[in-house]
């Protein structure tokens, strides 16, 4: 089931998306924020939190902002440190975070000697190798959907329970997703948590918890079970970095929908989002972006060309970042109204033009939501469209849509029904996508390539504008942002002439030297 | 009031067939099933039948069970909580404004505390509205003034002080957890504490808002599904106007 | 959406099929029942049961099989009572059945004056050729499968107020299950009822009762509602009548499915359907058949083209009874084990070569029953795939499956559910059809071929040794039944020399008359 | 015994949540939604959320409703009716028939009433069975007689009586307007009338039938859904030997 679309256009496109993101690079290139550099000091074995629930991290950078000068960057500081007093840097960062040290006086200091940071970063390096390396001897090739379901309990262990069942029941991916107000904190909570909203705490110790029990089961059942969370928010490159070392495989990362869904100021996350990409490719993450949000909020119909201009965003954004194509987990979404006759078909051409533009992605594809109400009964109706749409267009990360979608975050028995509605089509309709032409010129074909068209139009404004101005404009889910608006620009800082950030020097090395194996 | 008994219906009156599911935290086998039967029959189910169980992996397993009712409810001693205002079209509301107020009514509103989702505040204040029901920036005579999402309860009640506002806007869609009731309870006492409860007619929208609990919780009113700007305005024209009567 | 479908082997299943139904056709025209002879003093304007509940019709029958010689049929009785007494037939029969008139005395007579029968039979002609005039004035055709629905409470006033219902959701065509027993009752039940087992008793005063209803929401709605009932059982051909008078639009009439599921002797029944065709194509009521049973007995897969063959056989009996295609709502079902992998593509094999095979007959499309269980929710995933199908592969007569078909007859929210589902389809793919083609050689067309072969080597067997035979070796659902076994057989008579059937001579004189208008 | 509390379970323990469904023969509007919820509170539920309404034509309306239960069953004491026997497997009760009886068993089994529906007692006594489990007419040292639908109760004692049968086995599928407890009750009071229900081993099956409903009713056995020729051989088998130890 291939459709002929206009492959000019496509590659306008790119190359439009191309320049996109290299202008918002050379912008954030001379700048630092203070989560990049907590992601830093996370890379050289900070963890842990004060008595009062500081995070270490935060403490020793909250530490620097007041007392010296963050522009040239926590490496300047900690080579500095650890050279005079021959302690780990953890040991450093407690002595700080209780006052018994300070950084002041390396403010001002000449160069250090980068090179005492090695045997740190070389340590996480090693776990992160290691995690890597665990990841790929589980995982092998999946050629149909991969089902993703969400646990949100707010409990990781009752988080856990849900997640243990879901498996059970046929799942492949499990997303455990993040208490409400997570996103706007500028510290990554510590330790294991019990309760949350909507969504339970990202903690290094909750991801631990979960990997340790998906791992388990990953043995029960012999077949490796993914763990989803988000490195978005404030605190986007830290999440990357924990990710990375308790082995997540795929992590939610765009800062396009924190700028538009969250207020989070765009240059902060446009930052932050660079590290955690290259944090990402290194450690061999799928990254999942979120598009599909755009549709959830305006109409699905109307603004198609949105999900696929900014897909193609996205997509540079990543490679820049050192990312293959293989980790690139793009968003979209089946959110049209089902009351707009021939849905189905605008779908398919949504579905497919996306699979058509990114061959080579992971594409990450989320099921109705909006148009999901009350009436659970037409809810598995249209969840069912869905998984026949997932199907059909050969989707790789296959978000289950829950019959209670409208009511509240899935019950045990909503992912259930959800799981067996997935396994039920895959069954019916395996070979369907094989045994299928589209009419040619037809309306699903002509549907793709107008998408594709105004989103080549839109790419083309935005690149003349430029992506800050086109968010100002309200480009993406009719929500406009300025550019010193939103939270967070106060973590934002410019670079010194000397700064630098040493583990994104080493991890963009190794990618480069391992380009070939994408 | 005459009594009048309603039972569920099936396929014949009074049958009182109704269809249940859920989950147990125990495993699928027959005693599963036999607590599946008697948790209906608990709910006053007679004639049960688990038509359907299913394990959930370990130690959780799932049923689907109908039963019979065989006790009526009455409908007369229902108390129906739902706003008295009749509803005005968009045209009467204007001219309702237009009528019995000489300025402009100034409506304020958010989607409050780390509640991010606006497409239901934007339903009701943004220009075009929802289902083709326009939202009340459209309105003659309504300044609309809508802050977006993630707004905690004292920069709403500094910003309705200092717009002046007539009517206070809350929307609110995660309940997990009953967050929804925290926040509304918060905002509610912060009003009172600050003696501003008086000089505002606040009501509360989302999905899983119903009039009966805004009462409950010390709102004007509230709001739930299928109610649009020509609603919540035709409510709050009508609270402004009695209370600017009961003032003089 | 067509398949490459080889049109040598559906000719030759095609002739094997008329030969088939010749063979029987033959051997039944020497004989009637006692049903038939019913039906004709129905046709005479009999109505009505005595005190006792005995119809007149019953009464009559039963008087001259126990006093005279039903072998010459009714009217030869009637025709000489007529002459002599100068009455009614409807005054005669009441006579009779109170012992005031005895028939004896006109066994031995001669062939009596028939004309004096014309105007009794006229008057009954006048109201279905009333009753056919008034459908046809309210029909459009429809382009999309006409959504069908069941009602089943037992009470028909409980029975209109589900019919009303379902067609404020959208319901197209109501049709009134029967009671379980009734198909074995040997005469029809007079007047109004409201218990039942599982569906409710056919009666003349029951389908008046539905049609009134239904009329009236037409007016509301303006659609018409078509109503169903079944003709079927051992009074098969009285019940063809009573729905002609009424005005019901369609009649399910299979005499195989009284022999398999019902254990009614072949001969009967045989005889009894093809007078009741003779009625309905005369009547302009659409008939629909019961191959769909066969694949709830047994494996849908394995025996695919049990059904094909079948309606194959179907379509020339109705042929022969001078139905027009147009009135042949042949019947399949979708009933393949969703455990199956690629049930779906087997699914649309089978119902575009029932489609294509008989590409102007009003197909009737079963939903899935056979695997539905007590998980409603996944019953809903099965009734849309099912809903797909029918879409797909332009079926006509839509039966709606039911979430809880494996637990009970309809609710009045089972049938609304049922409803929003079709709709929700019918609007989301309303054009998908024109927009896919099948892969030559693919699975699906390969399927559909290899179903059509085993079709014709089925029908060239039965040909090959008589349909009497095949069904005594179990051909259809693996159930066997005997010649002269089963029930009704006690009802079947050799005709007399001058035996006369005057409404079928006037029917089928009729048709030919009226053929060109197919 | 110990007492084991179980609450329905959402994604919390003990959180109790319950998913209702139902129609009213109201119309649909907010004294339906009231009314809707107040049944569901009837059924002891709190926190009830009348979470979809909608009009099902004139007079009817339709409800989708979550709500908690607050109140555990106690599992320790529900009577878990099914049947005792532990389950042999084909090879088992052959093994048991050769070393226990001198002679085949005869099961002897219908469809009974007008119930048409034959595929569950063909599950069960033919050849091929289902889902891989054989029926018993392969079983070595057991008779097995299937007599098929529409059989009366009557004929089915006739023949019972004729053939000498050990065991009679009864299938009812249509349960509508309770047909089947009319049907199966009449089938023990004509046994008991006949002086008969001693020589038979009586067992019922079929979709809608319990072990539990089965005893009420005088059966020996009842068999449901998932339930194979297996398991009644293995109940009758037993109830056979014991019965003839006692008659020793
Ligand atoms: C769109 C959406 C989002 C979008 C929001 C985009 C945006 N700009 O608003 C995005 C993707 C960002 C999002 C994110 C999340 N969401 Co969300 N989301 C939804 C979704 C799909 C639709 C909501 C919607 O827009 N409805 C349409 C509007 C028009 O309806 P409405 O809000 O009810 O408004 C109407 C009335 O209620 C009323 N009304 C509403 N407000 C007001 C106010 C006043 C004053 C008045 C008078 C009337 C009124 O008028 C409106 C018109 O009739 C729902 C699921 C669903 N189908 O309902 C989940 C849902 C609301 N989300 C949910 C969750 C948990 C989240 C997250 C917290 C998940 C997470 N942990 O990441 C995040 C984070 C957001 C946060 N912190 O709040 C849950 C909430 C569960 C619960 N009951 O607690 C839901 C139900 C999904 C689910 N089943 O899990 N979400
Ligand atoms: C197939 C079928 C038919 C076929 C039957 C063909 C045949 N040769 O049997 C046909 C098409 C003829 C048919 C007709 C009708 N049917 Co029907 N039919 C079904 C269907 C789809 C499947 C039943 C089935 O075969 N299940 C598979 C078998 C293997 O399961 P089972 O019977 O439960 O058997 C298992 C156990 O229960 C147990 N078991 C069963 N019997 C016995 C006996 C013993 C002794 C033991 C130990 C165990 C045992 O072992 C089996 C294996 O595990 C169901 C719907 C459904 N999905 O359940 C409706 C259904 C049973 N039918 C129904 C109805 C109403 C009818 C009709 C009366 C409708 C009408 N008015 O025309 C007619 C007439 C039949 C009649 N008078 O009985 C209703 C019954 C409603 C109710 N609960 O009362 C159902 C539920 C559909 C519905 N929702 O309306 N039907
Ligand atoms: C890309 C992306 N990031 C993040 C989130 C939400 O997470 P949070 O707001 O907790 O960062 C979502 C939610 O759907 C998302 O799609
Ligand atoms: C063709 C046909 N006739 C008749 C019936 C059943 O009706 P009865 O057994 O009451 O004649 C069915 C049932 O599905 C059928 O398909």
């Amino acid at each position: 089931m291939q459709l002929a679309i206009d492959k000019t256009i496509m590659q306008d496109a790119r190359e439009d998306a191309k320049a996109i993101a290299k202008a918002i690079k050379a912008f954030i290139d001379e700048k630092t924020t203070t989560s990049v550099e907590r992601s830093i000091l996370r890379l050289l074995g900070i963890d842990q939190a004060t008595d009062f629930g500081v995070p270490l991290v935060n403490a020793v950078v909250d530490h620097i902002v007041e007392h010296g000068d963050l522009s040239r960057g926590v490496c300047h500081y900690m080579a500095h440190a650890v050279k005079k007093t021959d302690k780990s840097p953890k040991a450093i960062a407690t002595l700080i975070a209780s006052g018994k040290m300070h950084m002041k006086d390396f403010a001002k200091k000449a160069v250090p000697d980068y090179s005492v940071l090695t045997p740190y970063f070389l340590a996480t390096e090693k776990i992160i190798q290691h995690q890597a390396k665990k990841r790929r001897e589980h995982l092998h090739e999946y050629d149909v959907p991969e089902k993703y379901v969400i646990v949100a309990t707010g409990n990781i262990y009752e988080d856990i329970k849900q997640a243990l069942s879901a498996v059970e029941k046929g799942a492949d991916i499990i997303a455990v997703i993040r208490t409400t107000g997570q996103s706007l904190l500028d510290y990554v909570p510590d330790g294991v948590t019990q309760e949350g909203f909507g969504g339970t705490y990202a903690t290094q110790e909750n991801f631990r918890l979960m990997r340790e029990a998906l791992d388990e089961s990953t043995k029960t059942h012999g077949r490796y079970i993914k763990l989803v969370n988000y490195a978005s928010g404030l605190c986007m490159p830290e999440i990357a970095v924990l990710g990375a070392i308790e082995r997540l495989d795929m992590m939610l990362n765009d800062s396009l929908y924190g700028i538009i869904f969250r207020d989070i100021n765009m240059q902060r996350t446009f930052i932050d989002q660079h590290f955690s990409r290259v944090i990402g490719a290194y450690s061999d993450i799928v990254i999942n972006t979120g598009e599909d949000n755009y549709l959830t909020t305006t109409d699905a119909f109307d603004n198609a060309h949105t999900v696929i201009a900014s897909q193609f965003i996205n997509e540079q954004f990543a490679s820049l970042a050192g990312m293959p194509s293989r980790l690139m987990g793009l968003g979209h979404a089946y959110e049209i109204d089902p009351a707009k006759p021939h849905s189905f078909l605008y779908e398919i051409a949504n579905a497919q033009l996306s699979r058509q533009c990114f061959p080579n992605a992971p594409l990450k594809y989320m099921p109705p939501t909006k148009h999901m109400h009350g009436d659970i009964f037409n809810g598995i109706a249209q969840n069912t469209l869905f998984n026949i749409a997932a199907q059909l267009t050969g989707q790789n990360i296959h978000l289950l849509g829950m019959l209670t979608e409208a009511i509240h975050t899935p019950f045990v028995s909503d992912r259930a029904l959800a799981l067996n509605n997935a396994k039920h089509i895959e069954t019916a309709m395996l070979a369907l996508k094989d045994e299928l032409t589209i009419k040619p010129g037809g309306m699903i074909e002509k549907r793709a390539n107008d998408v594709l068209k105004d989103a080549k139009k839109l790419l083309e404004s935005i690149r003349e504008m430029g992506l800050f101005k086109a968010l100002e404009k309200g480009t993406f889910a009719d929500i406009a942002r300025t550019q010193d608006g939103g939270k967070g620009l106060e973590g934002v800082f410019d670079k010194h002439p000397h700064y630098r950030n040493i583990p994104m020097e080493r991890f963009m090395q190794a990618l480069k030297a391992g380009e070939s194996n994408e | 009031m005459n009594k009048k008994l309603l039972l569920p219906y099936g396929d014949t009156l009074d049958d009182g067939k109704v269809q249940l599911s859920f989950s147990l935290p125990c495993p699928c086998n027959p005693t599963g099933d036999a607590a599946a039967k008697a948790t209906a029959e608990a709910m006053g189910l007679y004639d049960v039948h688990v038509v359907h169980s299913s394990a959930l992996g370990e130690g959780f397993s799932f049923y689907v069970v109908y039963g019979m009712r065989k006790d009526p409810i009455d409908i007369s001693t229902l108390e129906v909580r739902d706003v008295e205002t009749q509803a005005m079209s968009k045209d009467e509301v204007e001219a309702f404004i237009a009528e019995k107020f000489d300025r402009p009514l100034v409506f304020i509103g958010a989607s409050t505390g780390s509640d991010a989702h606006t497409v239901g505040i934007d339903a009701i204040m943004n220009m075009k509205g929802i289902h083709g029901h326009y939202g009340l920036e459209r309105y003659k005579g309504i300044q609309a003034i809508n802050l977006g999402s993630q707004v905690d309860n004292e920069t709403l009640l500094e910003k309705a002080k200092e717009h002046r506002a007539d009517v206070i806007l809350v929307s609110q869609t995660v309940t997990q957890k009953d967050i929804h009731i925290r926040n509304l309870t918060a905002f509610v006492e912060l009003l009172e504490a600050e003696g501003e409860r008086d000089n505002f007619i606040i009501v509360v929208g989302g999905a899983r808002i119903s009039h009966a609990l805004a009462k409950e919780l010390g709102f004007d009113a509230g709001f739930g599904p299928k109610k649009y700007a020509f609603d919540v305005a035709s409510f709050a024209v009508n609270a402004l106007f009695d209370k600017m009567r009961h003032q003089e």
